[in-house]
């Protein structure tokens, strides 16, 4: 029924893309979920990705800083298949192989990811874009014919409350603040149940308050969810992060707790420099 | 439950479908019951008129629904019409039997005159009514099925994939133009004599076929109004509107954007095959690229992204290009070429768009209609 | 004429009697053949002239042999005359036949004498083309002793494709000895041979055959043929074979040749139509559908211009290139200020206004210049071709079209990349936000562009002129063609349009011996559907993430 | 919601009810003698078909200041079918049951009058067909004013042949059924002659084919093989210029390879520098050039009525004038406009054409016309070298084709029947 089913992978790794619940098959047995290694991309000569190395525990929240043009954004494409890398390899728990996954089967896998600009579907209400999210079998016979189930609009309904957007629910998605937006998107990313989130600068124009309610927000996500965020605000890195990551020129320049890296003479020589 | 959540929230919808089941029911009893002279008297020229104008309805709205929903600009569109207009002349070339000019039992007179002496393989079958109405279906389901998995595979989108449909229905023309083909060349099918054993020229089976057009629009309107409230209406929406997002969120847009594509060329298809017994002749014109762009600017004017819309825009532009090819035949491609530029610059939602202005309408959400659609 | 003729060579030497001899031999010769139809009406040279006048067209016919052979010493002025057309007669009785000459003086055609008062309107003699082939005849008879060697060439070219008869034989034998110039002798060495190859002897015949070896004149192959398929003689049947395959060999050679060019200079055609839109679209990402009626415009200008200066039609085309660019560049700029402004962004609403701006176009000059076609008129210079060899001649508007495209693309390369428009240009289809941040006008830019691409439609036009109709749909007949070579070669890349342009320009000319002209393009245009498909941005696309997402 | 209803109401009833009643008042006005005008006045076609347009209103206009047809006024209606096939269509059944027109005047292209065809016949109106056409065809409700391939393609092979000792030919043309056929026809004709297989190059191109440099080179190579060669070209508006100045610039005169066109008239070369073309040919009934009384007089008409001296005549007009001459008189001798009575009227009339003769309506609702041969001049007019001694009458179906060479077609009583088979002795088609 699927034409596209080997579209865009010729390389068969057929995995199991039973959704939903695909994402639990992943085996994280040995500890981290995302295996980043020797991961190169560039554009026009331009290296955007250098020998990247990193890996990302099960359920760690970890904070990306780095200067502009130190492949934040890159590094994510790269994750989420929109970018494909030149070399190195990209495993998603210790068997799936995100290289040959195009982003829809990646998304189904369990990796979520946030935009920079928040880009949520702006015609359509605050309801309508999470179940546009829903974690369920998205291929075009079953979502012609199928309403949702209870139990998705529970998740809904528990989705609404976690992101704090009940009030809005009817409201289009287009009318909401800035913030709102923000968790709107994050909150269509905990609709697919994913085991990773790509949360790329969360707080980016946010009032205080509102930053507080994110922070908040993704704390309480780590756990359940492993949480990748790149952000440029020091001080939201510092009240949630762990363990911080800064890359550089595409490859990791530091890592580890906010007071280690920011005591790092190369990444004050780096953040200097600028 | 269904009918109720396919027509909520649609009264335009409400009111196009009601005019049209209206036309269905009166236009044929002012024809054959009313006498002649009467002033209620709907001359047999309007009803092939409005037959016509229902068959570019029907082929505006297929369009509509891959343009105005998914924000897929086909600008060969006219090649599907076209083909399953094909499909039925044939079928129709072949009821002629023994009745040609050159009395040839089996072939058409283009081919006696071609010398062919036996009729080509993919001629076959069309004397069986069933045959042909499936190859009405199959022939630009495939064609569409082919086309768009090799464009949408390789996500060509927007204009690219503008472009390349219009090349396509381009070569398409050219290719048919050739009387090697094997349809009729530039003269392509005509001269009909008559269709399921009704003689075509007969007024009864002039209603029949407006009928069938009217009744086929309208099924084809809840067909696509189910698509488009159904959650597949909201993918599809979100693809138009963003569609990487759509990808993150874990749905394969492609095949999305094929199964529309294909749908919608069946309706244009189907279009197609009422329209050719009407005008009575279908000829590789059809497949000129500029009629698929004309159809686009009915779908523009009438207003994309709302089924109706579409209807509304076909009718109103062919009504308008009747009126003014008789009354102004000198000048008539300026008016419509003002209008070409008029409804978008003034109108980017089209008429149905100046009446929803009175509504309190949400403004921000249909700027960003305009602004993402490709 | 002969007369003449001996005054001029009895300065030089041995070789002018000896021609005068024989000529004399022949013309005697072949007036006794004509004695019968010389007798019938004894006529003067004057009378005989002015029979031209009047008459049917096949009593001319006989009246040209008769003052042929009259060797007045007019007749050649007078058939001369008649050839080129200058040759009239006074409409008014008593009638008068006189000469036009080249300043428009007229004088009278026996006489030669000087006419200085007004005759009022004339009518011109005219002729048809078996007229025009027996004067050729006729001329080429007379003129083979001429002194002037480009008259001697063509006099002898004349008789091989006459193939001549005995008399024309025996003296060009006579001549070819003492035939200073090595082409002239060549060819009539070329004129005997396809004499001798018609005759019984199978000698001749044989050295005949030899003698056309590898020669690419086009009659030679004829002859050749009847003699490889049927002569008595194996031999000579062999030798012809072979003969005819040697050139068969070196024609192969020069028809590919031919076909590159012919490729070539398709591509130029879409490059000039297509390098416009690789501006408005490729680098502004405008879709305009009414490039083509730009073009059109700028066709029209040509047609004014001519009108304006009809005797100067050569140099108009110089007038008309600039004039063009700037009367279809201000269209353009009209068109971006009052339209497409608006619709930046939104490049499907631009197709669609665009679209309807073509349909007024199109009306609007079947309004102003009618739905007739306009005559623009090729310079002399423009017309003719460059003839390499027998087998091989280009055709000079094909080849300055093809320079004057090439030199459009490169003059534009340099705008592009040297001056400040260019770099504004770059600039804003980069970035816009941030090229006006740096103070870059971008809306003011916008227009130059689209009016430098427009301009370039306008001048595409001007060539297009030169090839084709110039009609209210000139327009039409390209514009997908273009869009094809633009996306083709890859949006947004003056070389890319290059390639494609050239690409297809060959591809098309290289298909249409096996599949037809027609079937050719549809393969083409599947082609380039299948190849957007594998490459969606065109053979050389922009690379980089701004440009995947 | 008022407006909107408003609005689709004018969309879709307007039209009905406007169409209504305009049908009602058209009946009801019966002071005048409506004459249909159907030709492109936009669109590919307008080119041609425009000129044929104003040709009618000039001739109804002297018809209306000779006094008019029964004591009536003629009236005009002109529609733009806008060279779209199917509106072709729509636009005759407008005409003749919306506008009650008597006859209709107009098409240009064979697939234009396809198209009108069944609806003029369905209606039972009168359809005057002023262009050269592939024959092959006879309706009791369409006049044939044109020539048949047998008054244009048989006598310019005859004179290429006879006259200028032809042995080699190339038939191009555009890819329509106009050229098939009418290569067809000559194909075998010239068979029929003794012309070898080999001696005869057949080749087809697309519409407005603008690139000329390979086939004009294979001509050229096609005309070296020691016979004297033509082309007889059925290559269709556009295509012509880049044709001929292909030929023009690689050398090729009319004394080498002479060209005989069957659709480049006058005003065809009017568009055109016709200085490389001096000396083709074209084989036509009527050539502007022809020095006849009425030619001149008909020439100071059309200048005077078009306002613009630098216009020129051509056959297709000749036709128009010819088929409206006929109409009349047999509406005269009908006394009525009565498409049945005039269709019975018509046939024998006899009218003067423009080269000197008289041309008659035949039983086949072809005419007879003489055929001229002209040569083309600097000045884009025609030098007339040879001629048809009498007039030639028009021909349905060809006898040199298979399918047809038994049919006749004859809608006088008794056969009356458009496809009749002399050998069967059965009307075609005519099934029930």
């Amino acid at each position: 029924m699927n034409p596209f089913k080997h579209a865009r992978n010729w390389s068969t790794r057929a995995l199991p893309v039973k959704d939903p619940n695909f994402g639990h098959a992943v085996d994280t047995s040995h500890g981290p979920i995302l295996y980043i290694e020797d991961v190169n991309v560039s554009f026009d000569g331009f290296k955007a990705l250098n020998n990247l190395n990193l890996f990302i525990d099960d359920g760690e929240l970890r904070c990306i800083i780095g200067p502009n043009g130190a492949g934040k954004t890159t590094m994510m494409d790269v994750i989420t298949g929109k970018t494909k890398p030149d070399s190195g390899s990209i495993f998603f728990g210790q068997q799936i192989n995100l290289q040959h996954l195009s982003e829809h089967q990646i998304s189904r896998g369990g990796i979520g990811r946030k935009f920079q600009k928040p880009t949520v579907f702006e015609a359509l209400s605050v309801y309508e874009n999470l179940e546009l999210a829903t974690a369920d079998d998205k291929r075009v016979w079953h979502i012609l014919s199928h309403q949702l189930t209870g139990a998705q609009r529970d998740k809904i309904d528990e989705v609404l409350y976690t992101i704090g957007l009940s009030t809005q629910v009817h409201n289009s998605a287009g009318n909401l603040s800035h913030g709102q937006k923000q968790w709107l998107e994050i909150g269509m990313l905990l609709m697919q149940s994913p085991r990773v989130l790509l949360v790329d600068e969360p707080v980016a124009g946010m009032t205080g308050e509102e930053t507080e309610r994110t922070a908040e927000l993704l704390t309480s996500l780590a756990g359940k969810h492993s949480v990748i965020v790149v952000e440029h605000d020091m001080a939201f890195v510092r009240s949630i992060a762990k363990k911080v990551t800064v890359l550089h020129q595409g490859s990791v320049l530091a890592e580890g707790t906010m007071d280690q890296v920011q005591s790092n003479p190369k990444v004050i020589e780096v953040y200097l420099g600028e | 439950m269904l009918t109720q959540r396919l027509l909520t929230s649609d009264k335009g919808g409400m009111w196009v479908l009601g005019i049209l089941a209206l036309t269905c029911i009166l236009v044929p009893i002012l024809n054959l019951a009313v006498p002649e002279n009467s002033p209620l008297h709907v001359s047999t020229f309007t009803v092939t008129l409005l037959g016509k104008f229902l068959c570019y309805a029907l082929l505006a709205l297929a369009l509509d629904l891959i343009w105005g929903y998914a924000g897929i600009l086909s600008l060969g569109h006219g090649a599907f019409f076209a083909l399953g207009g094909y499909a039925m002349g044939m079928y129709l070339m072949r009821q002629i039997g023994d009745r040609g000019k050159y009395g040839d039992p089996l072939l058409p007179d283009f081919m006696v005159f071609l010398n062919w002496d036996s009729l080509p393989w993919y001629w076959l079958g069309f004397d069986m009514f069933w045959f042909a109405m499936l190859m009405v279906i199959m022939v630009p389901a495939i064609l569409a099925w082919v086309f768009g998995w090799l464009a949408f595979r390789s996500r060509v989108t927007g204009v690219y994939f503008a472009i390349i449909t219009q090349a396509l229905t381009y070569a398409l023309m050219l290719a048919f133009f050739r009387n090697e083909m094997g349809f009729g060349g530039n003269n392509g099918l005509t001269d009909f004599k008559d269709i399921l054993g009704f003689s075509i020229t007969a007024d009864s089976t002039r209603i029949g076929l407006f009928l069938a057009s009217g009744i086929m629009l309208i099924i084809a309107y809840l067909a696509c109004r189910y698509i488009v409230t159904s959650r597949m209406g909201r993918v599809i929406v979100s693809i138009r509107d963003a569609e990487t997002r759509t990808r993150f969120c874990g749905y394969q847009v492609e095949s999305y954007k094929l199964w529309l594509f294909v749908f919608s060329a069946v309706l244009a298809g189907i279009a197609g095959a009422l329209y050719v017994p009407q005008v009575g002749i279908i000829n590789p014109g059809e497949f000129s690229p500029l009629n698929s762009i004309e159809l686009v600017v009915w779908v523009a004017t009438g207003g994309r992204g709302t089924l109706y819309g579409a209807i509304v825009g076909a009718f109103s532009v062919n009504y308008g290009k009747t009126i003014f090819t008789s009354f102004y035949p000198e000048a008539w491609l300026f008016p419509l070429g003002l209008l070409f530029v008029l409804v978008t610059l003034v109108l980017p939602k089209g008429l149905v768009g100046l009446f929803s202005r009175f509504k309190r309408h949400d403004k921000r959400s249909d700027d960003a209609k305009q602004e993402d659609a490709p | 004429m002969i007369v003449t003729n001996a005054m001029f060579n009895l300065q030089n030497s041995v070789r002018g009697c000896l021609r005068i001899t024989l000529l004399l031999a022949i013309t005697l010769g072949s007036l006794t053949s004509h004695a019968q139809s010389a007798s019938e009406e004894p006529a003067t040279f004057n009378d005989l002239v002015d029979q031209l006048a009047e008459g049917s067209l096949s009593r001319r016919g006989k009246t040209v042999t008769t003052i042929a052979e009259l060797n007045h010493e007019r007749s050649i002025v007078v058939l001369n005359a008649l050839q080129a057309g200058t040759l009239k007669v006074t409409r008014n009785d008593p009638k008068q036949v006189v000469i036009e000459q080249a300043d428009d003086s007229l004088v009278n055609a026996q006489s030669g004498a000087v006419i200085s008062d007004d005759l009022g309107r004339l009518k011109r003699i005219p002729i048809h083309n078996k007229l025009r082939s027996q004067l050729h005849t006729v001329l080429a008879q007379l003129n083979l002793a001429s002194p002037d060697k480009t008259a001697r060439l063509s006099a002898v070219n004349r008789l091989i494709t006459d193939g001549g008869d005995a008399n024309t034989a025996t003296l060009l034998q006579a001549l070819v000895a003492d035939e200073a110039e090595a082409d002239v002798r060549d060819a009539m060495q070329t004129a005997i041979a396809m004499y001798d190859i018609q005759s019984d002897d199978a000698e001749v015949r044989l050295a005949a055959v030899k003698a056309l070896r590898g020669s690419l004149i086009p009659e030679v192959r004829g002859p050749l043929l009847s003699l490889a398929d049927n002569d008595p003689n194996q031999n000579v049947k062999l030798e012809a074979q072979s003969a005819l395959e040697s050139i068969e060999g070196r024609l192969k050679v020069f028809r590919f040749t031919e076909n590159v060019f012919f490729g070539l200079s398709l591509g130029s055609v879409f490059l000039l139509s297509a390098i416009g839109l690789a501006i408005t679209f490729g680098v502004m990402g405008v879709i305009n559908m009414a490039h083509g009626e730009l073009m059109m415009i700028g066709a029209y200008t040509t047609w004014v211009i001519q009108q304006a200066l009809p005797n100067h039609i050569g140099a108009s085309l110089f007038i008309a290139i600039p004039t063009a660019f700037i009367v279809a560049g201000l269209v353009g700029i009209a068109i971006e200020r009052g339209v497409i402004r608006f619709l930046y962004g939104r490049p499907l609403e631009t197709l669609l206004a665009t679209f309807g701006i073509s349909l007024i176009l199109q009306q609007a000059a079947r309004s102003i210049f009618s739905p007739l076609n306009r005559a623009v008129s090729l310079p002399e210079w423009m017309s003719g071709s460059l003839e390499i060899n027998p087998a091989l001649s280009i055709t000079f508007n094909r080849l300055y079209i093809l320079i004057f495209g090439l030199m459009v693309f490169f003059a534009l390369l340099l705008i592009l990349k040297k001056t400040s428009l260019g770099l504004k240009v770059r600039a804003v289809s980069q970035n816009r936000p941030m090229a006006r941040a740096v103070g870059v006008r971008a809306s003011w830019v916008d227009a130059l562009t689209f009016g430098l691409g427009s301009g370039i439609a306008g001048i595409a036009g001007v060539a297009l002129s030169q090839l084709t109709n110039v009609g209210p749909n000139l327009g039409q007949a390209y514009i997908i063609d273009s869009f094809m070579v633009v996306v083709f070669g890859g949006v947004g890349n003056l070389w890319g349009t290059l390639v494609g342009a050239m690409g297809i320009g060959l591809l098309n000319k290289f298909m249409e011996p096996y599949a037809g002209a027609v079937l050719a393009k549809v393969l083409i245009l599947v082609l380039l559907i299948l190849f957007i498909q594998k490459k969606p941005k065109g053979l050389f696309p922009q690379k980089g993430r701004a440009a995947a997402d | 919601m008022i407006v909107k209803k408003l609005v689709k109401t004018v969309g879709a009833w307007g039209l009905a009810c406007g169409m209504g009643l305009s049908a009602v008042t058209t009946q009801a006005e019966e002071d005048t003698i409506k004459v249909g005008v159907l030709h492109s006045l936009s669109g590919t076609m307008a080119i041609s078909e425009t000129t044929l347009k104003d040709t009618m209103l000039m001739l109804i206009e002297e018809q209306n200041k000779k006094g008019g047809l029964l004591g009536k006024k003629l009236e005009p209606v002109v529609v733009d079918p806008a060279s779209n096939w199917p509106l072709f269509a729509e636009k005759t059944r407008e005409l003749i049951s919306q506008e009650g027109v008597d006859a209709i005047f107009g098409c240009w292209t064979s697939v234009s009058r396809k198209s009108v065809l069944p609806v003029v016949e369905e209606l039972n109106g009168l359809l005057f067909y002023p262009v050269q056409y592939e024959g092959e065809e006879s309706s009791r409700n369409v006049f044939y004013t044109g020539a048949a391939p047998n008054q244009q393609a048989i006598p310019a092979v005859d004179y290429l042949m006879k006259d200028l000792e032809v042995e080699r030919w190339v038939l191009a043309g555009t890819d329509y059924v106009y050229p098939r056929t009418t290569n067809k026809i000559l194909a075998a004709y010239l068979k029929s002659k003794g012309v070898k297989e080999s001696d005869i190059m057949i080749n087809y191109t697309p519409f407005g084919h603008s690139d000329w440099q390979n086939i004009v080179s294979d001509i050229k190579r096609f005309g070296s093989a020691g016979k004297k060669t033509a082309v007889v070209s059925t290559i269709n508006g556009d295509a012509n210029v880049p044709f001929y100045r292909e030929l023009g610039n690689q050398g090729i005169s009319a004394e080498d390879i002479p060209v005989v066109a069957f659709s480049v008239g006058e005003e065809e070369l009017s568009g055109i520098d016709a200085k490389p073309l001096v000396g083709h040919m074209a084989a036509w009934n009527y050539f502007m050039s022809v020095e006849t009384d009425e030619n001149s007089q008909f020439i100071d008409q059309w200048l005077a009525f078009i306002e613009n001296d630098k216009r020129v005549t051509n056959d297709p007009m000749e036709a128009h004038y010819i088929g409206f001459n006929m109409w009349v008189k047999a509406v005269e001798k009908a006394g009525s406009t009565d498409s049945d009575k005039v269709i019975d009227a018509i046939v024998g009339v006899e009218v003067p054409n423009l080269s000197g003769g008289t041309s008659k309506m035949l039983p086949n609702h072809h005419i007879t016309k003489p055929v001229l041969i002209g040569e083309i001049q600097e000045d884009g007019q025609f030098l007339t070298v040879w001629e048809t001694d009498g007039l030639v009458p028009g021909d349905a179906w060809s006898d040199y084709l298979e399918g047809s060479k038994d049919l006749i077609s004859d809608w006088t009583a008794p056969i009356s029947c458009g496809n009749y088979n002399e050998m069967t002795k059965k009307c075609l088609g005519a099934a029930e």
